[in-house]
């Protein structure tokens, strides 16, 4: 589905990813780790066009998007979740759902209607219900949970409908519970809608619980890859989480 | 346009030298307030539109201790010091409200401080406009013939002075405790919190600086014109051109910048008379397109 | 020293009265609930900012001559109430407080005290409602002498730039006469007044005195703090003489920079509005021999009444009065005799009576003393001119030579004929 | 009238229409041109204050410059009327004026909007500042057009059409009166509308809207220029009450009025500029008729705004009563 | 009494909580690593003990007085010496100059690190003095902040992940100095994701895990508690 060959990336001299390759199976869930500066947000923010891509290519099922704009790479079907928390502080999560709908489908540039009466309620509707928000369907976002503040921003990615599903670190900040109940959540969402999805995650546990196929990143390469027990026992993951650097 | 009596202008050693005398003078005393500006804008990431008010403050504080004393040192030390000392209390009172506040309500608090003070100087001090405080009687002299080009004495000493604090403000900003604590404040003030530091006064002094030079600016206009209300106005929006053009928060970008901006006045006043303002606002334009951080600013 | 302290006791005392001034104009709010006989004078001016001096020198003596009505029994027992409102020198600000004064205050006239850019809005909004205008600050000539401008209910009381060119124009010609001067610059504010005066004085002067060369022309903004662009041009071109149109705080820090120069050791600055009491004391160390016209000095017209209308207005209000006021006095004292003559306030009748009306006053320079409302233009002409040097004390000025009326008129027609207005 | 109900076009319309016909009523009831004059002018004003909350309200951008169409309208207007063009359109010419008079500012905002939207913050607000100024300095300099800074001189005429004759107060009070609530039901539109709130979503949050596949740069830039027409409205309204157009309408000054308009009447409500507005011509009229201290009052007031209420008047009322 | 004590705190950023009821105990004369995964909560608990971050409840003791109150600076003052992870030197000041802004004595008036020894304990800081921090490389930046905290005569150095992002050798460097520090008596709380750079400077260890500390105890221990160590810190 997401086919990233050989990117690479410097800022200033310093390479932050390098010839990193990874490739995503449709319907899949993936998740990428590795210690903090490894380069995972970089690969992010290539993959979605938001910096530019030095080396290398990245597909979407036969579709080249390396290198096009944000916006075009978000319609062609790649949707994220972002890391701190980026949602639409006076907007409410029903109209928040909504805009994300409509800017899919480029409404945003409609005078004409009432955005209260345009016809995407019903999709709004829906995506609240698959991502829990349905009981703070009308609060203002700045007014809610973290955990839901996190929800509703993927909601918006949701709202998308992508072919893939970036989520940088979805369980950043939260409680013990509420982790998992946002893992629980995630899974469920993954299973409904098909999507393949890529995450970026800290918390081990929750890691090898969900991820079919793992991807290590340390100093902007690829280390290891593959299913959490591969992962487990590879000597290198270790080293890299535990030894001395590159020793 | 008279293009061709800039051209004269230019290759005429009289014409060339005091114009470029007079541009440097325009530009020096604009740096005074400019400076004052740029460096409270640099640390403190206010844009005090009252600076200009406080300008009009030290051309009145030095009128007043001049019809006390008539001492012209004193008046325009006092003056200065004087605008010091309020920019502190206004600090203290206002400005650190709205630090973290947007750029709108920061210009609104500002603007209706100038409302005030505008009015409240007439309250005081008269409606009419005060007579200024005169030049020095040592500088009352007959002036300068260099190549035929006339120079006042009192110029050159404005120059001068102005030309002194600019060197003694790059001094305290590279060279002093306080001058580096307050470049480290603009970087990153939380840091140094964690070293240990009062940055609140660190802050404060540092609008107390910029009202300094502001009271400064003031004091050595009103040995050289009249005093009166709104007399800030003028010299606040020529004081934003300088910012912008030299690089908000740029001392150095500002001292290049009034430089411009007085000689784009004193040739403008030769080539384009009637449009000498519009060339500083196209110089502006022009800048914020090509350059936004301006000539000698960082880019964020 | 001493002239400092003693100047800033009369600041203050000043600032007293204005403080006073500030708490008595007080028309009220709401303007609607206020209703009873008085002959009601609205006057839209500017009584804040750098200009308020205009506005305040305009209301003393207007209050001056209305108390006189009102003390000696006003007009059937009805009383002359002013309603005085400040612009802040805003165009459309000006046309509000005027359209009110007429469509709520009901006011049987208007004294206009507004520079000249309201002065504009003001005519527009009497042109729409007949209410009888008087013009008494504005001293740009377009203002009455463009007939596309004028309109029947309209007059002006103040000098115009054209009167006061060719005066000015007539006598440097003598003064060139006198000292040989050739060779002539001009510094002028960068508005229409500035543009106008330059203009018509060098339109003039080439009647009088053909033959002189201009070496340059310098533009200041209004409100300019620093004028030194203007004055290396000066000291480098030498001109024997230098015409300005800079008044007030402006005209001061025009000298007191320029002196620093030593321009006026060879050069003589003719400077129209120098002779007014606040200029002249502000100007440090005003250099000997510069030439002015009069705008208000009791010195000029050298008459018993003229003495007595600066004695009484400077008792009261313990400054002179200043080239405004003498407008505004001549104006009030026009429309008060109207009144009293007619009896009514009826705006026809009283633009009847101004119309060609010649009347005595303190200013007037026509036959028997008397200043005249021209039916042509229903401006007003045989007011005081004169020119003179100045002196650092009282009188202030010196030589004082008296403008020909017959001399000016003749001029303004041809002026108003190149300008096709005629 | 099942329209009524809903949060749809034709129910601000018809509340439009309503509140006019009340203005209307009004105007006879209470027959006191010195309100009826300041009504007018809080909605001229209230257009103007309300087209620059667009941007700062809605899209958070502080423009700076935005009396630059106020005067492009009102200069367009003028001129269009004293030239030679009002003989040949003869009752047409109003309605024509007004038209070029919103056409003029609209292509200024397109021209100053494409360059100054590339910036942001504080380097946004001093480019439109720096336009203003410009733009000012050229209606100084082109003496023999504009009349440089005594303004359009001589007034010009307003040939009745359609049986209205702005001559006359009552149909100047209704017509200005009737255009500025059509203004404001249109805006009400556009700003309830999902353009609307794509501006509400680059003000929130200006790095997310890439993400999701939306063009921020080209909304800024519409956003710009609708504000502008409107402003350039606002402008022409102003130059017809007062017959003329001045320099004064294109000098910074005039950019700070419908700040304090915002501020005074809450920036996060929609009509809390006209709100602002309405307190800022009260304030105007009852302050000036007291003390000639003017900007020491109006001072005090914004200081009051700025660090007690924090918000703007209705803002705070609606807080407080109706949101909680 | 412990030197430091921390006692239930919660901690914000914004409004998602980052510390839960974090109980932290440091004796003096020590170093402690403080361990944990990427995002458990190690820099959030020395951000919440400078007063960086936005604590709603608990206690923050140093030497038995009560800090939640207090500014930021004021703690710096009473003897907690801050050196963030990203070291944020002030690149435009030179080494010199970095180091001058940290310089002040301890409460009780005493300088134990006159700048003299500060050069001697960062010889490679002495070449560099007239350099802008921010042409430095990563380990020196690291020596600066570490010596710039350090003329401030803390009670506490809270190291945040010393070792990140640098290359093995500058890591042994930094070592070194830490010891050497520990032989002068320094107390450092030592924040590492690298288990084995703690192994050459540590004796105890704190683990935490989402954002609480669920273990203490000595290295040597944890290097045998396998268990433990799958669970908090390994993969």
């Amino acid at each position: 589905m997401l086919k990233i060959s050989g990117i690479s990336k410097s800022f200033g001299g310093i390479k932050a990813t390098d010839n990193v390759s990874i490739e995503l199976k449709p319907n899949s869930i993936n998740a990428l780790i590795g210690p903090n500066g490894a380069g995972k947000t970089t690969i992010f923010n290539l993959i979605t066009g938001k910096i530019s891509v030095d080396d290398g290519e990245i597909f979407i099922g036969n579709n080249n998007i390396t290198n096009l704009k944000e916006t075009e790479i978000t319609h062609i079907g790649i949707a994220r979740a972002f890391q701190i928390t980026n949602i639409f502080s006076t907007l409410s999560v029903k109209e928040s759902i909504k805009m994300a709908l409509l800017a899919k489908i480029h409404g945003l540039n409609n005078m004409w209607d009432r955005f209260s009466s345009h016809s995407v309620n019903e999709e709004a509707n829906n995506i609240a219900e698959l991502t829990g928000l349905k009981k703070v369907y009308n609060t203002i976002s700045s007014e809610l949970s973290h955990g839901d503040q996190k929800l509703l921003d993927i909601a918006l990615a949701l709202a998308l409908k992508p072919k893939v599903l970036l989520l940088d670190e979805p369980t950043a900040g939260m409680g013990p519970e509420e982790r998992w109940e946002m893992i629980k959540r995630i899974k469920e969402l993954w299973q409904k809608t098909k999507m393949t999805v890529l995450f970026i995650e800290h918390d081990m546990d929750i890691v090898f619980d969900i991820a079919q196929t793992i991807f290590v990143l340390q100093q902007g390469s690829v280390i290891a890859k593959g299913t959490p027990k591969e992962i487990k026992k590879n000597q290198d993951v270790i080293k890299a989480y535990l030894g001395g650097g590159k020793k | 346009m008279e293009i061709f009596a800039l051209f004269d202008c230019i290759i005429t050693p009289a014409c060339l030298i005091s114009q470029t005398a007079g541009g440097l003078k325009i530009g020096m005393l604009l740096f005074l307030v400019a400076s004052g500006l740029t460096l409270v804008f640099g640390v403190l990431g206010v844009i005090n539109f009252a600076h200009g008010a406080l300008y009009m403050l030290g051309a009145y504080f030095s009128w007043q201790v001049m019809s006390i004393t008539g001492h012209f040192g004193l008046a325009v030390i006092s003056g200065a010091i004087g605008v010091g000392i309020f920019g502190l209390i206004f600090e203290r009172l206002l400005i650190n409200k709205v630090y973290n506040s947007d750029l709108l309500v920061q210009i609104l608090l500002c603007y209706s401080v100038i409302l005030i003070l505008d009015d409240l100087v007439m309250i005081i001090w008269g409606d009419e406009f005060l007579s200024g405080i005169g030049v020095p009687e040592v500088f009352q002299v007959p002036p300068l013939f260099i190549f035929d080009a006339i120079i006042p004495p009192f110029h050159i000493a404005i120059i001068v002075i102005s030309m002194i604090v600019a060197l003694l403000l790059w001094i305290i900003m590279t060279k002093t405790k306080f001058g580096k604590l307050v470049r480290a404040t603009a970087v990153n003030p939380r840091m140094l919190e964690a070293l240990g530091i009062n940055t609140n006064v660190i802050k404060a002094g540092v609008f107390m600086l910029g009202s300094f030079l502001a009271g400064l600016g003031g004091a050595l206009a009103a040995s050289l014109g009249s005093v009166v209300s709104g007399m800030g106005n003028s010299i606040i929006i020529e004081s934003f051109i300088v910012t912008v053009i030299g690089g908000m928060g740029s001392i150095s970008g500002a001292f290049l910048a009034s430089i411009i901006i007085g000689m784009a006045r004193s040739f403008g006043a030769v080539a384009m008379p009637l449009f000498t303002d519009g060339i500083m606002f196209l110089i502006m334009v022009l800048v914020l397109v090509m350059k936004p951080e301006g000539l000698m600013g960082k880019k964020k | 020293m001493k002239k400092i302290n003693k100047y800033s006791r009369r600041k203050f005392l000043k600032t007293t009265s204005a403080v006073a001034a500030a708490i008595t104009i007080n028309s009220g709010f709401p303007a609607i609930l206020r209703a009873d006989n008085n002959i009601k004078i609205g006057v839209p001016t500017i009584l804040s900012g750098r200009v308020a001096q205009l506005g305040i020198s305009v209301s003393n003596a207007l209050k001056m001559a209305v108390n006189n009505f009102n003390n000696a029994g006003g007009l059937d027992g009805r009383n002359i109430e002013l309603i005085i409102r400040d612009s802040r020198a805003k165009p459309d600000e000006a046309a509000r407080v005027c359209r009110n004064f007429i469509n709520s205050d009901k006011v049987d006239a208007i004294i206009n005290a507004e520079a000249s850019g309201a002065s504009f809005a003001v005519q527009e909004v009497v042109r729409e409602s007949g209410t009888l205008c008087l013009h008494t600050v504005s001293e740009t000539s377009r203002l009455t002498a463009d007939p596309s401008i004028r309109t029947w209910n309209a007059f002006r009381f103040s000098r115009q730039g054209i009167h006061d060119a060719v005066g000015s124009a007539s006598y440097a010609a003598t003064v060139i006469k006198e000292k040989g001067l050739k060779t002539w610059m001009s510094v002028n504010p960068d508005y229409a007044y500035g543009r106008d005066s330059d203009d018509t004085f060098f339109w003039a002067l080439e009647k009088f005195a053909p033959g002189f060369k201009i070496l340059g022309k310098g533009w200041p903004k209004i409100f300019q703090p620093d004028y030194t662009e203007v004055i290396t041009q000066i000291a480098r071109e030498k001109p024997d003489a230098i015409y300005t149109s800079l008044w007030g705080g402006d005209l001061v820090s025009f000298i007191d920079q320029a002196a620093l120069y030593g321009i006026f050791k060879n050069t003589q600055l003719f400077a129209i509005n120098l002779a007014d009491y606040t200029t002249m004391s502000a100007v440090k160390n005003l250099p000997e021999g510069l030439h002015s016209a009069t705008r208000y000095v009791a010195a000029w017209p050298n008459t018993e009444s003229n003495r007595n209308y600066d004695k009484s207005y400077t008792d009261l209000y313990g400054d002179h009065p200043t080239n405004w006021s003498w407008e505004a006095s001549v104006g009030i004292d026009y429309l008060i005799s109207a009144i009293k003559e007619i009896g009514s306030t009826d705006n026809k009748k009283i633009a009847e009576y101004m119309k060609g009306k010649q009347k005595e006053s303190f200013m007037g320079v026509g036959e028997g003393n008397t200043v005249k409302i021209r039916e042509s233009d229903q401006t007003i002409v045989d007011y005081s001119i004169g020119w003179g040097t100045t002196v650092q004390q009282d009188p202030y000025m010196n030589n004082i030579q008296a403008a020909n009326w017959s001399t000016i008129e003749a001029l303004e027609n041809e002026w108003l004929t190149d300008k096709g207005w005629l | 009238m099942g329209f009524l109900k809903k949060d749809n076009f034709e129910r601000d319309a018809f509340i439009g229409l309503i509140v006019w016909i009340f203005l209307l009523i009004f105007y006879f009831v209470i027959p006191s041109p010195g309100i009826h004059d300041i009504i007018q002018k809080v909605f001229i004003l209230g257009l103007f204050a309300m087209s620059l909350n667009i941007l700062i309200g809605y899209l958070g951008l502080v423009a700076f410059g935005h009396a630059t169409f106020f005067a492009a309208g009102a200069y367009t207007l003028g001129l269009f009327l004293q030239s030679s063009i009002v003989n040949n359109l003869g009752s047409l010419s109003i309605p024509a004026a007004i038209i070029s008079a919103i056409f003029i500012s609209t292509v200024l905002a397109a021209f100053i909007g494409a360059i100054c939207i590339r910036l942001k913050d504080i380097y946004f607000s001093f480019l439109t500042l720096a336009f203003q100024m410009l733009i000012y300095s050229i209606i100084l300099a082109l003496v023999s057009i504009t009349g440089g800074d005594q303004g359009l001189m001589g007034g010009f005429p307003k040939p009745p059409f359609l049986g209205i004759d702005l001559g006359k107060p009552f149909d100047f009070y209704a017509f200005t009166i009737f255009i500025s609530i059509i203004t404001i039901v249109l805006l009400r539109q556009l700003i309830e509308s999902p353009f609307g709130y794509g501006l509400r979503m680059i003000r929130d949050n200006p790095d997310r809207p890439a993400a999701l596949g939306f063009n921020n740069q080209r909304h800024k830039l519409i956003a710009f220029i609708i504000a502008g027409s409107i402003a350039g409205l606002a402008g022409s309204l102003q130059a017809l009450l007062d017959v003329g157009a001045y320099p004064e309408w294109a000098f910074w000054a005039k950019s700070a009025e419908p700040l304090f308009m915002i501020l005074l009447g809450g920036m996060h409500s929609f009509l809390g500029p006209l709100m602002g507005a309405f307190i800022f011509e009260i304030l105007n009229d009852f302050v000036t008729a007291n003390t000639r201290y003017y900007g020491l009052v109006l001072g005090l007031v914004i200081l009051s705004f700025v660090l007690g209420l924090r918000r703007g008047l209705l803002d705070w009322l609606l807080i407080k009563f109706y949101r909680k | 009494m412990d030197l430091l004590e921390t006692k239930s705190i919660n901690a914000f950023y914004g409004n998602s909580q980052v510390l839960f009821e974090m109980n932290l105990n440091i004796k003096k004369n020590n170093i402690i690593a403080l361990l944990g995964r990427n995002g458990a909560g190690k820099s959030s608990t020395f951000k919440a003990i400078t007063g960086l971050i936005n604590v709603k409840s608990g206690s923050i003791k140093l030497k038995g007085e009560e800090l939640i109150k207090q500014s930021t600076s004021k703690r710096a003052l009473a003897g907690i010496g801050y050196v963030p992870e990203d070291r944020q030197v002030f690149p435009e000041h030179t080494v010199e100059e970095n180091i001058e802004l940290g310089k002040k004595k301890n409460l009780n008036g005493i300088d134990n690190w006159p700048i003299d020894k500060i050069w001697e304990t960062f010889p490679i800081l002495v070449k560099l003095k007239n350099r802008l921090a921010g042409q430095l490389s990563g380990g020196e930046q690291q020596m600066l902040s570490i010596a710039r905290t350090l003329v401030g005569n803390p009670e506490i150095l809270l190291l945040d992940e010393p070792s990140e992002g640098l290359a093995p050798i500058i890591v042994e460097d930094i070592a070194k100095i830490l010891e050497n520090l520990k032989k002068l008596g320094v107390t450092i709380l030592l924040a590492e994701q690298n288990m084995h750079f703690c192994m050459e400077v540590a004796k105890e260890a704190i683990i935490i895990d989402k954002g609480k500390a669920v273990w203490t105890g000595s290295l040597n221990d944890l290097q045998k508690d396998t268990k433990t160590r799958d669970k908090y810190l390994a993969i």
